[in-house]
């Protein structure tokens, strides 16, 4: 493969990077290369993150929080560290205000049903209305039906505009006295759109609404400082920022933390138990039930002191770069749709397309044959999907390992995938 | 991994020229299909009459596998005794399931022996089942609906 | 350290086993050999199951149910595999009937919490009850305790005998029509005990009520054979089994799974998703939603493979003679007194005891200084202590690699906090 | 580990025989402390006067590091003003925090710099603060407490 425009500035040293991630050596089916362009669904992990995790099971495994002895106390400061390294990579205030789940998904359910049954000024109920968007993940929709249906409240919804962002001609209607809840997508997974937050928090805030940011395509790809955003919840899961899978993180302010009833309830959650009733230890205990995933969170930690290491504002612009070279090279393609901004301007690294006369599976098949790896589907974004009128789409992905050769290899792979079912361009 | 393998000239002609497309009536059952994890989606009726498939008809939106692997599912099923097109629904379950492992008949399953290839790669079973599925539901429907009018 | 007693028959051969595990090579602060007496808490783990992880990570990883490419078909039957093997090492009727969770815990919330919104059958609200006992892990009160509190339904209990076993004295009035969930433990992680289950579970299913078994300690000591059990969703923890962190696992009826309400929305647990109203996957996914703890799952199943190998019968044989060598042990300790059964029948491989005189944060620090690792606290059942009049207690705990030459350190140890602390015997 | 750092005879001595245990009048607040995980609790009282701790009082269950800190305690606190008592608070606060890398000022301390080795045990350093969160609370409750009243 040759590579087909100017290379692009701004972009990592990809060849050092790469010899980090022992996947990328791999060769696939006909001993072609592996161009891993689906990291919007889940990243590769450096060796720095396995080897930690290894290096701690061989080592300090142990539970945390409990014991006294030397590899508790190893396990105990792994985990807390790990907590305290995270915390700083989103400017978190406070350590105590990140709790760790199991992915994303689990750390928006989290506040969805502890809003269920909250009291006083965070509780939901009849008349009350959440507001959401039409471009969010399955897992920033379903949480938020279920507590609309089973409180009473109303969903509401940003439409989108035909570009693929946020429809903001009504916000002041759409977020409104009767607001109770703002949860929006920061860069969505399926259309690559970078929220206008900003403007969205301050007219939530207004109103006093709660404002929850679903951040797990924003951590792993910008600089982020929730002290600066001004959010009072985000989420975003581990394995999307080369770190494990089984662990994601809820960061929220203590006043609302605190406010919230407890979520699961079990080991580590309480200060008392007695059979007759039980009372809640304080953050971030109070949300971590039964033993966490302690070796995962330290692997988060790793992957964390990597992405600093090279600096987010570095992944960011190399996420930019890669990006509009990404666009500019598919919007050459014939017969080819971009979902979403086609211009790298507010927009992050996750472009999903149609191909005229092929299906997304069948495209995504014949990549595969040719070691791009893509994704094919809904990408767990159905509204968004339905709002464009397509049932599926295909999408490539990028991060701080991808390389302009990769995305030729991309747009070469669509040229043949075009030929192999004879659409003619 | 082989492409040729996968997509079969048979399968992609049932592709481009699906047989027995669109919805018809009469029918006794209709039912709704998704593939919860691409969101391939199928409508399918079926019309039975004394014990024979009379009408499969469809409206389905999917890739080259799901969409061949209806029209050749028509072909095979209509104008059969519903438990022989049970058994041919069996045939080609099982075919789905081997890996590539059973020889499928080609007496039995005619251009379903096709899909041998598809076996073989996990991802797509769920494609090339979405409509048998669907037609499998539909006819246990169909049939238990004239039971119900027949004991009436 | 001399062996004091005759050896034990029916012991594994720990030599071959320990060879296995990294950790147990490890010296301590002082160059002391490790002596880990702390399985209940968490055990450790074998290269097999930490190389599984890494090879996955190193080769397959990807997101799973999502991707058509080569890595993503690898982690999915990696993952599904994994599944399937699961549900025969518990010999489970049908591998969808397998969910996989972070932990017990979150089991066991899933269970109660999904009851709070189910409809018809397993509906709970005021007048109905559920039953749970004193010697429960805070994971399977807690639950409970929100449950009740929510619903308007009791909360009720099997108290303890002076023996450290459930009181079956009043059972049929305990577990009577208006009971819609009996909750138990099978072994009790702090008192040892195994319950009758098989005469709870008749009783219980007699009057029309659920029965969830937290197997926590069970599954990782016992053979089990839930389709044998009778009960209808058991709940236990990758990290006691020779697994992982971040993973547990709910096992549960079709039947019963398919009426409950789904627990966590989001991604992978959806049938379709518009703004309007959602529907659900078919189980297994209906209770996996978003990215699940795929290489946790992929590491349970090498410590599944590992543990069969071995035998689950020969695990059980061997944590009998071990235990039944501690209680000799210990029952020779002037000043110590066992909380619990003292005599290995019925009876799992976890030894609580106070010591006259000595706190047992001090006898566990003690120890640690001796590289004997046990647990002081209240276990994470708090009710259980407080039984016996006690706020916390030191628990040494057993598993497939502990020798009776460990169980020499500890009563060794325990004599010298003895002296240390100055406690005449 | 270094046993003998972390038991310093000081401590021992605490914990055998505490000073100022048990639950006495008057005070302005008595609050409940548990460390929740371990299950160590205490119930302490503070009676405070024209800005002075006049007593501290207390029953607790727990280790001999804890048992041994709330009787140093309330050496250290007894009969001094509010503000001083606070100080001493915040010195042996940041003596635990320290890793052992602080060096207590006996002056300030007295019985309290035993606890320096406590500081290199991080799983009882909770232990250790048992008593002193419970004073800090009770006497901040204490002093707002007798605030309302003067206000009013
Ligand atoms: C009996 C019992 N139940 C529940 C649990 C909770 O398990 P986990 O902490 O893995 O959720 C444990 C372990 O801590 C246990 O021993
Ligand atoms: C925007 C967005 N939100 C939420 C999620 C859910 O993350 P997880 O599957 O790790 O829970 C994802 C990833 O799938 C995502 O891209």
């Amino acid at each position: 493969m040759t590579m087909q425009s100017t290379a692009p500035s701004g972009l990592l040293d990809t060849d050092r990077i790469r010899g980090d991630f022992p996947i990328l050596a791999r060769r696939l089916d006909g001993d072609r290369p592996l161009v891993y362009l689906d990291s919007a669904n889940t990243s590769q992990k450096p060796r720095q993150v396995i080897d930690a995790m290894t290096a701690h099971y061989e080592q300090a495994n142990s539970n945390v929080g409990r014991a006294v002895h030397q590899l508790g106390d190893a396990a105990t400061q792994a985990y807390e560290v790990a907590r305290v390294k995270i915390a700083a990579f989103i400017n978190a205030p406070d350590s105590s205000e990140v709790i760790f789940t199991k992915n994303s998904t689990e750390a928006l359910n989290l506040v969805a049903n502890t809003l269920c049954w909250a009291q006083g000024q965070y509780s939901v109920g009849a008349g009350d209305e959440v507001v959401i968007s039409e471009m969010e993940h399955h897992s920033n929709i379903v949480p938020w039906q279920l507590l609309t249906e089973r409180t009473g409240a109303s969903l509401r919804w940003f439409g989108l505009t035909d570009e693929g962002r946020l429809d903001m001609s009504h916000i002041d209607e759409l977020i409104n006295e009767r607001t109770k809840v703002v949860s929006l997508v920061w860069v969505s997974n399926m259309l690559g759109t970078v929220n206008p937050l900003e403007t969205i928090i301050r007219r939530a805030h207004e109103v006093g609404a709660l404002v929850v940011v679903d951040a797990s395509q924003a951590v792993p790809q910008l600089p982020v400082d929730v002290a600066a955003l001004g959010a009072d919840l985000i989420a975003f899961t581990g394995h999307k920022m080369v770190g494990p899978t089984g662990i994601g993180v809820l960061w929220g302010r203590t006043e609302i933390l605190d406010a919230l009833p407890p979520f699961l309830g079990g080991g580590s959650m309480i200060e008392t138990v007695t059979m007759q009733g039980s009372t809640w230890a304080p953050l971030p205990a109070k949300f971590e039930a039964g033993t966490p995933p302690i070796v995962e969170a330290i692997g988060l930690a790793a992957a964390v002191d990597y992405l600093s290491a090279i600096g987010m504002d570095r992944v960011a612009q190399h996420e930019h770069a890669i990006t509009a070279y990404a666009l500019d090279r598919l919007r050459e393609v014939d017969g080819l749709t971009i979902l979403g901004p086609t211009e790298a301007v507010d927009r992050g690294g996750a472009v999903s397309f149609e191909i005229d006369g092929v299906h997304p599976h069948d495209v995504s098949q014949v990549l595969d044959s040719l070691g791009v790896a893509v994704r094919a589907g809904h990408h767990c974004a159905k509204p968004a999907h339905a709002r464009f009128g397509v049932q599926s789409s295909t999408r490539a992905s990028f991060y701080l390992y991808t390389t302009p050769l990769e995305i030729d290899a991309l747009v070469e792979g669509i040229e043949q995938t075009k030929r192999f079912f004879k659409v003619r361009s | 991994m082989d492409l040729q393998s996968l997509y079969q000239e048979i399968i992609l002609d049932h592709y481009r020229a699906p047989h027995h497309a669109g919805l018809r009536e009469p029918y006794e059952a209709e039912v709704h299909h998704v593939n919860p994890t691409c969101g391939d989606e199928v409508t399918l009726r079926v019309h039975v009459a004394d014990g024979v498939v009379e009408d499969v008809s469809y409206a389905a939106e999917g890739c080259s596998i799901s969409q061949a692997s209806t029209s050749v599912l028509t072909d095979l099923v209509i104008g059969k005794k519903v438990d022989d097109a049970m058994e041919i629904h069996d045939s080609f379950m099982e075919l789905m399931q081997s890996r590539g492992k059973v020889e499928p008949d080609e007496d039995v399953l005619e251009d379903g022996i096709a899909f041998a290839g598809v076996a073989k790669f996990p991802a797509r079973i769920k494609c090339a089942l979405l409509g048998w599925m669907a037609w499998k539901d539909a006819t246990a429907k169909a049939v238990s609906e004239s039971e119900v009018r027949h004991d009436s």
